[in-house]
């Protein structure tokens, strides 16, 4: 009997995922923890292991396409096992997804049998597993007898992000189908986050009848075309903070000579410890050091309600194939940077690889977004909700300047602000402009 | 090398020691007669030149092995033969109050070097008074040491080490080892005791077995590889000592233990290993730890409801797709 | 209610069932002349003369006697006056005893109590001191009970009488002096062979134990109290056939399990718990089980060295505690 | 002493009928239709028959795992004997016990075993319980082999059955061999029951194969049990014609020795030469054809009881935990 491989469900709200690559054709033998395939996800891309022994008989949704989560996707057998033709459920691509249900309310989702009394089963491994992953049991579906979690079990989840919501959020969640998922938040998620959301999200699979609908007039080789989960998860995103934050950029000039000369006198050195050393990772140890200073844009906010984070984890805008996404370097605060330049390495090598954690991609207090790269030298970034502010870093360019009565030519580059006025007022968000600017300017002052 | 039954394997071993050593000589019922129980004393007087030396007793188990602990205390090395282990009870008192504590009780003065051949198991319908297998109880027995071996090699290398070790042994083997074949190594050898051997290395489940059940489980193997299911295969070899570390390390290794014997399942000596597991590997555990033994009942006659009390390839077969969460708990 | 010794209970519950059942009497050594070499039969020989009989040191004789005497109709109940000796009569327990029933299909009934006094006096040594219940737990056919206090030894050896299956009656030796208040009339059904009682209810751990066993269970729930954790203690009282239903319920509660007996550790009737724990409610346990028995060992006589060999609360609190670290 | 030609023709059916058992017991063992262990009673039919021939119905023997001769003369169902030793539901023991293990109760045979010396406790304890509990007059017989008397449990029983006079009667059967050792080699005595002086207890040797003299000892054996005198020792000088086992290579005896033997000792042909010619145990002759008749008699049942026992089912598999708790 061939063994049926499902497209996982890998975390709460996943409905559905995109085949990106088979790493076996059909025929090739294939061992039990081979990765077998990679698929996309709206959030990341993972590599998926075969659960079975055998040759992997027939793969019936090929790279490149969509299919809904729990569908089979191929079958792993004995060579020359005949396997029945794909269930339908596989072949057309996922169904409108379901509301995803609230994390809070997760736990009714999977299998009650292993849990009267409150209590999870699970072998001794598995639960070693989960604890050391920091997986919460009771989210765990079990395949073991007697309904008990196993360690394949534990193996197979991806957690939902964190989200926390208030009654009446979670019950209008639910009524309205919003994907709360979408604020990777530390935070309470509160009534109005979610009606803020209701205008803004556009349905992350339009029904059918709704597209002929909103069909533009069809010219000859037009066609709407499905964008990818990553583009529909960016659109509700920036969508959803437009909506929620009332913003202004600020934007303040920096005379990059003494960055330059900090970043000539370590580069080598660092180079020696096999560290790349860029002016972002100058830039985001100010940022950091000055955020400690502004508690209140190292903050979010939420229903009237502001919670000041104690740690700085800075969020730097990666570009990702036709997208992007926003990993953060946790506790930056307490980091050198050396440290910095080798995380942030780090980071965007697993961001551009789809080796990401979830972990990585949530608990952000604070953003950069840098197109310095590509000549910029002004912009209005969107911020990364729930956070308070995003800075938008610009090109360096040689420009003229009076310094002492004297007309120099001096590496300028913009630094671009933008603070959601809600919490950050005209004064504060300049005078922490002006803070990242002494320090770039100076870096003595981190010494300070 | 060559090709030997477990009765000439074992019968080697005695001849061999018998000869290096004058104080060996064997004591048991009808030894001389049919060659005792299964042959496997035919002719072993004459083979060491020494007919004295192999002894017919009277048909009296406290006598043979009575008489065998104040020999031995004494200067002998005596090998008893029980004849069948459902005999044993017949002397229990002089296994587990004198053999076991002289040593112990007289503080070190004597030795008991002695071994107990007991052939035990199922053979076909000879009911409840010649096929039980009693290893657990002298396991519980501070003193003694019990062997069970597994094939024809194992046979003759473990009874040259119990014979030359200077404890009281219980030697149990299996009534179907008896015609089992294998290869025998020619030269003199021993294996000590305490000490399993991974007959069959795997990733994904630990099988712990002894005597006659390594082959039950060898076979069981077979049937799980071509399902991609890779067993490991421990045989014991000997129960007290019994080699913990080896069973724990595999079991840390795959995370998984299914435990067999054939004799009763209620309190029988897998229990011990699946306790020790439970203790000492506990965090490694990825399924419940599968115990496999007879049903509660004395072995009955009649050969159907007899095969219900034997524990088969099939029966570990099964017990490994439980360890592996294949199917849910009977 | 009144305050009686465990002896004496045992003489009560003799009393009593002698009393409306004259097919019962009693056969061992040393019986009608001093009641026994513990008090375990005070008065009998006079309240039911003829039917305590003093039998030569034949131990072969008094099972294989007592055997026989049972198929033929009556209703013996024998004493092995110490357990350590019940290997003289081995084949009669378990090729005889267990077995008759069964190999005749069923034609004979045992109904047999055998009394086995067992344990670890002071300075018993190596040859009257040993607890081997495991044996006989592997024995089809038979049934094992050790009670832990007065009141139990009087019901559950009143039920192991009116049984009409061989029991053998494991009575701990340093229990004999033990008083507690036990009431004066006995329930219609005094005891049911094969249920476990909880002594004390607990949520954070489940400590399973019997016979003297229990002194240690329950002193180690005490302390343990002291420091916040609630031990959960069941007296087994029937080890075969044994309450699994009760050890698994209790377990599934409190996730962890702790055992313990004074019997050798290795073999001892413990890893049967613990096993059965392991496989079937494996899934519920926080920590890993914990085993208490006496070391790998005979009893040895000198009482610096017998100490080594016993079990104390102490060893039980230390375990336990180690389980929420 | 002498009895009724019709008590001699029934101790004739009886060992006709034990000889034939044994037959075809031993035909259907080497064809391999019955499995495990038998062991024959072949050539010392005349003991079993003239000691239970002198019992009630409601007194007791405890046999040997050399039984089937003793469970027939004790009066057993022969069908239900043979269903049991082909392991079949219909056998006395429901398919549970076999050869080693055959009894039936009902008829007081309290059961063969396949422990060597392990029935005269058990037949002292039911003697003991009938005399001093039960208070009824039934005695207890065990047979055991020369062999067995080397145990440690006859001296036991021996001694509480003197001691309290039990109406316990050992009847050994010196069939010469335990099982493959020749009885001189391992037991001191040359007459067991010399060993009955040790336990001050009265002992006779009977002549294995006359059936008149074990039943006159048994007689005599009986009335002073009953009597509250206590037991007896009768040793029956037999020969054993089988091998211990059915398939026993016998590597210890030559053919030519038991062939004699067998002939010297054989109790059916003894009877034959007795019976048909004025002797001292019964008034008149019995005829050859008469003899003959109880022969073919005794050849029908068997046959017959071997059909009853091969159309007879194995038990059902959800018995074999049956009748071990009640």
């Amino acid at each position: 009997m061939a063994t049926e491989v499902l497209m996982p469900k890998l975390g709460l709200t996943m409905t559905e995922g995109t085949i990106l690559e088979w790493k076996k054709k059909e025929g090739d033998p294939v061992r039990k923890g081979d990765l077998l395939f990679s698929v996309e996800t709206d959030k990341l891309t993972n590599d998926v292991e075969a659960d079975a022994d055998g040759t992997l008989l027939k793969i019936l949704v090929p790279e490149g396409e969509t299919s809904g989560c729990k569908t089979v996707i191929a079958y792993i057998g004995a060579p020359g096992e005949t396997v029945g033709a794909a269930p339908a459920s596989a072949a057309v691509p996922a169904p409108a997804p379901v509301p995803a249900a609230p994390a809070a309310l997760a736990s009714s989702a999977a299998p009650k049998a292993h849990r009267e009394g409150g209590y999870v089963t699970a072998t001794p491994y598995a639960k070693k597993l989960a604890h050391d992953k920091g997986f919460p049991l009771g989210e765990i579906s079990a395949t073991g007898p007697r309904g008990m979690v196993m360690a394949r079990d534990v193996e197979a989840f991806t957690p939902a992000p964190r989200v926390k919501l208030s009654p009446m959020a979670a019950r209008l969640a639910e009524e309205m189908g919003v994907d709360v998922s979408v604020f990777e938040s530390v935070n309470r998620i509160m009534k109005a986050d979610v009606l803020g959301m209701v205008h803004h999200e556009e349905p992350a699979a339009p029904a059918p009848a709704a597209v002929s609908a909103a069909a533009p007039p069809e010219c000859a080789g037009e066609k709407p075309e499905k964008v990818s989960a990553l583009r529909r998860s960016i659109a509700a995103n920036m969508s959803a903070s437009w909506s929620i934050s009332p913003r202004v950029t600020y934007t303040h000039p920096v005379d990059a000579t003494a960055m330059k000369q900090l970043r000539a006198s370590l580069k080598d050195e660092f180079k020696e410890q096999g560290i790349k050393l860029t002016y972002n990772h100058i830039l985001m140890m100010c940022t950091a050091r000055a955020l400690t200073e502004f508690p209140d844009v190292n903050a979010s906010f939420r229903d009237n309600m502001i919670t000041r984070h104690h740690h700085v984890n800075l969020g730097l805008a990666v570009a990702k194939g036709d997208g992007l996404i926003v990993p953060n370097l946790k506790n930056c605060e307490a980091l050198g940077l050396a440290e910095i330049a080798k995380g942030t390495e780090a980071m965007i090598e697993a961001a551009r690889t789809g080796k990401l954690t979830m972990d990585g991609m949530t608990g952000g207090t604070f953003t950069i977004s840098s197109l310095g790269p590509y000549g910029i030298t002004s912009f209005s970034p969107i911020i990364n909700q729930p956070e308070l502010a995003i800075l938008g870093v610009c090109d360096i360019v040689d420009t003229p300047v009076v310094r002492e009565g004297q007309v120099v030519v001096r590496p300028m580059m913009n630094l671009c602000l933008t603070a959601d006025h809600r919490v950050i007022d005209g004064v504060m968000a300049s005078r922490f402009l002006r803070r990242i600017t002494e320090l770039l300017e100076n870096p003595c002052r981190l010494l300070a | 090398m060559s090709i030997k039954s477990y009765r000439e394997a074992t019968f080697d071993a005695m001849k061999e020691e018998m000869i290096r050593d004058g104080t060996v000589y064997a004591i048991a019922e009808d030894i001389n007669g049919n060659g005792g129980t299964h042959g496997r004393y035919t002719g072993l007087g004459e083979a060491i030149g020494d007919p004295g030396r192999v002894i017919d007793a009277p048909i009296s188990e406290a006598i043979i092995v009575g008489s065998a602990v104040g020999a031995a205390m004494s200067g002998l090395r005596p090998i008893v033969d029980l004849r069948f282990s459902n005999c044993i009870p017949c002397a229990m008192d002089e296994i587990v109050n004198q053999a076991a504590k002289s040593r112990y009780m007289f503080g070190g003065q004597a030795k008991v070097p002695m071994v107990i051949r007991a052939p035990d198991g199922i053979l076909k319908m000879q009911g409840a008074h010649h096929t039980d297998c009693l290893e657990a109880w002298f396991t519980h027995v501070p003193g003694l040491q019990v062997v069970v071996p597994s094939t024809p090699a194992e046979g003759k290398g473990l009874l040259k080490t119990a014979i030359r070790n200077d404890n009281p042994v219980l030697f149990f083997e299996h009534k179907k080892l008896m015609a089992m074949t294998g290869e025998v190594p020619e030269e003199d050898y021993t294996i000590p005791f305490g000490k399993a051997r991974v007959v069959r290395e795997g990733r994904d489940v630990s099988v712990i077995v002894y005597g006659i059940m390594v082959s039950r489980a060898l076979e069981a193997a077979e049937k799980l590889a071509a399902e991609g299911i890779d067993a490991e295969i421990i045989d014991l070899r000997t129960l007290s000592p019994w080699d913990r570390e080896a069973v724990l390390a595999s079991v840390k290794k795959t995370g998984r233990a299914v435990v067999a014997h054939e004799a009763v399942r209620q309190s029988g000596f897998g229990a011990e290993i699946s306790a020790t597991i439970a203790e000492e590997a506990f965090g490694a555990l990825k399924a419940p730890v599968i115990r496999i033994g007879a049903p509660f009942v004395p072995i009955p006659m009649a050969p159907n409801l007899e095969d219900l009390c034997r524990v088969l390839p099939e029966n570990i077969y099964e017990g490994v797709h439980r360890a592996l969460g294949r199917q849910s708990d009977r | 209610m009144r305050k009686l010794s465990f002896s004496m209970a045992t003489c009560e519950a003799m009393a009593e069932e002698m009393a409306l059942d004259d097919k019962i009497f009693v056969m061992g050594e040393d019986l009608a002349r001093q009641g026994g070499i513990f008090g375990q039969f005070k008065g009998l020989p006079e309240k039911f003369p003829g039917r305590v009989i003093d039998t030569p040191i034949s131990e072969t004789f008094i099972i294989g006697g007592g055997v026989g005497a049972a198929l033929a109709g009556a209703r013996p109940v024998v004493d092995m006056h110490f357990a350590d000796f019940i290997g003289v009569c081995m084949d009669e327990i378990f090729n005889q005893m267990a077995k008759v029933r069964y190999m005749f299909g069923g034609q004979a009934k045992v109904p047999l109590v055998l009394r086995a006094p067992d344990g670890m006096t002071i300075q018993g040594a190596a040859q009257h001191s040993q607890a081997v219940e495991a044996w006989f737990c592997h024995i089809p056919g038979i049934q094992v009970v050790a009670p832990s206090n007065p009141e139990d030894a009087k019901a559950v050896l009143k039920a192991a009488i009116r049984s009409d299956n061989p029991v053998i009656y494991f009575e701990n030796k340093i229990l004999y002096k033990e008083t507690a208040m036990v009431p004066e009339i006995a329930d219609e059904v005094p005891y049911t062979i094969g249920k476990a009682k909880v002594r004390r209810e607990g949520k954070d751990v489940t400590i399973v134990s019997y016979s003297i066993g229990m002194k240690n269970a329950l002193g180690a729930a005490e302390r343990l109290a002291k420091e916040g954790i609630e031990a959960e203690v069941i007296d087994l009282i029937s080890l075969s056939p044994w309450d699994k239903e009760a050890v698994l319920t209790s377990v599934k509660k409190t996730h962890r399990l702790c055992i313990a007996h004074e019997a050798v550790k290795q073999g001892g009737f413990g890893a049967e718990i613990a096993a059965t724990v392991a496989e079937e409610a494996i899934e519920y346990l926080d920590a890993p089980i914990l085993r208490y028995g006496a070391p790998f060992c005979p009893i040895p006589f000198a009482p610096t060295l017998e100490k080594m060999v016993r079990v104390f609360p102490e060893d039980l609190v230390k375990g336990i505690k180690g389980m929420f670290e | 002493m002498k009895v009724s030609k019709e008590q001699a023709l029934k101790f004739y059916e009886t060992m006709c009928l034990i000889r034939e058992f044994e037959t075809s017991v031993k035909h259907d063992f080497l064809n391999g239709e019955i499995p495990g262990f038998v062991h024959l009673y072949i050539g010392e039919e005349a003991v079993a028959t003239g000691i239970c021939a002198a019992l009630d119905d409601t007194d007791y023997i405890e046999s040997t795992h050399r039984g089937h001769g003793h469970c027939i003369a004790k009066g057993a169902d022969i069908d239900r004997m043979m269903a049991e030793i082909f392991g079949k539901k219909t056998g006395l023991c429901k398919g549970k016990g076999g050869s080693m293990h055959i009894a039936d109760f009902s008829v007081g045979m309290l059961g063969a075993n396949g422990v060597v010396g392990g029935g005269y406790n058990l037949a002292a304890g039911a003697a003991l319980a009938n005399k001093m509990i039960l208070k009824n007059d039934r005695v207890s017989v065990v047979f055991f082999g020369d062999g067995a008397s080397n145990r440690g449990t006859f001296h036991e029983a021996a001694n509480v059955s003197s001691a309290w006079k039990l109406p316990t009667i050992f009847v050994n059967e010196m069939n010469q061999w335990a099982s493959t050792t020749p009885y001189e080699t391992t037991t001191a005595v040359k007459d067991i029951s010399d060993r009955a002086k040790g336990y001050h207890m009265p002992a006779v040797i009977a002549d294995g194969k006359n059936v008149f003299e074990v039943y006159a000892a048994a007689v005599e054996a009986v009335e002073r049990a009953r009597a509250g005198e206590g037991p007896t020792f009768i040793e029956c000088k037999t020969f054993r014609v089988e091998g211990h086992f059915v398939g026993d290579p016998e590597l210890y005896r030559t053919r030519e020795y038991v062939k004699e033997n067998a002939a010297l000792n054989d109790p059916l042909t003894w009877f034959d030469r007795t019976m048909t010619r004025k002797n001292g145990y019964i008034d008149g002759v019995i005829e050859p054809q008469e003899l003959e008749a109880v022969r073919a008699a005794a050849k029908e049942k068997i046959v017959k009881a071997k059909e009853f026992a091969m159309s007879s089912e194995y038990p059902d598999p959800d018995q074999y935990t049956a009748d071990l708790y009640l």
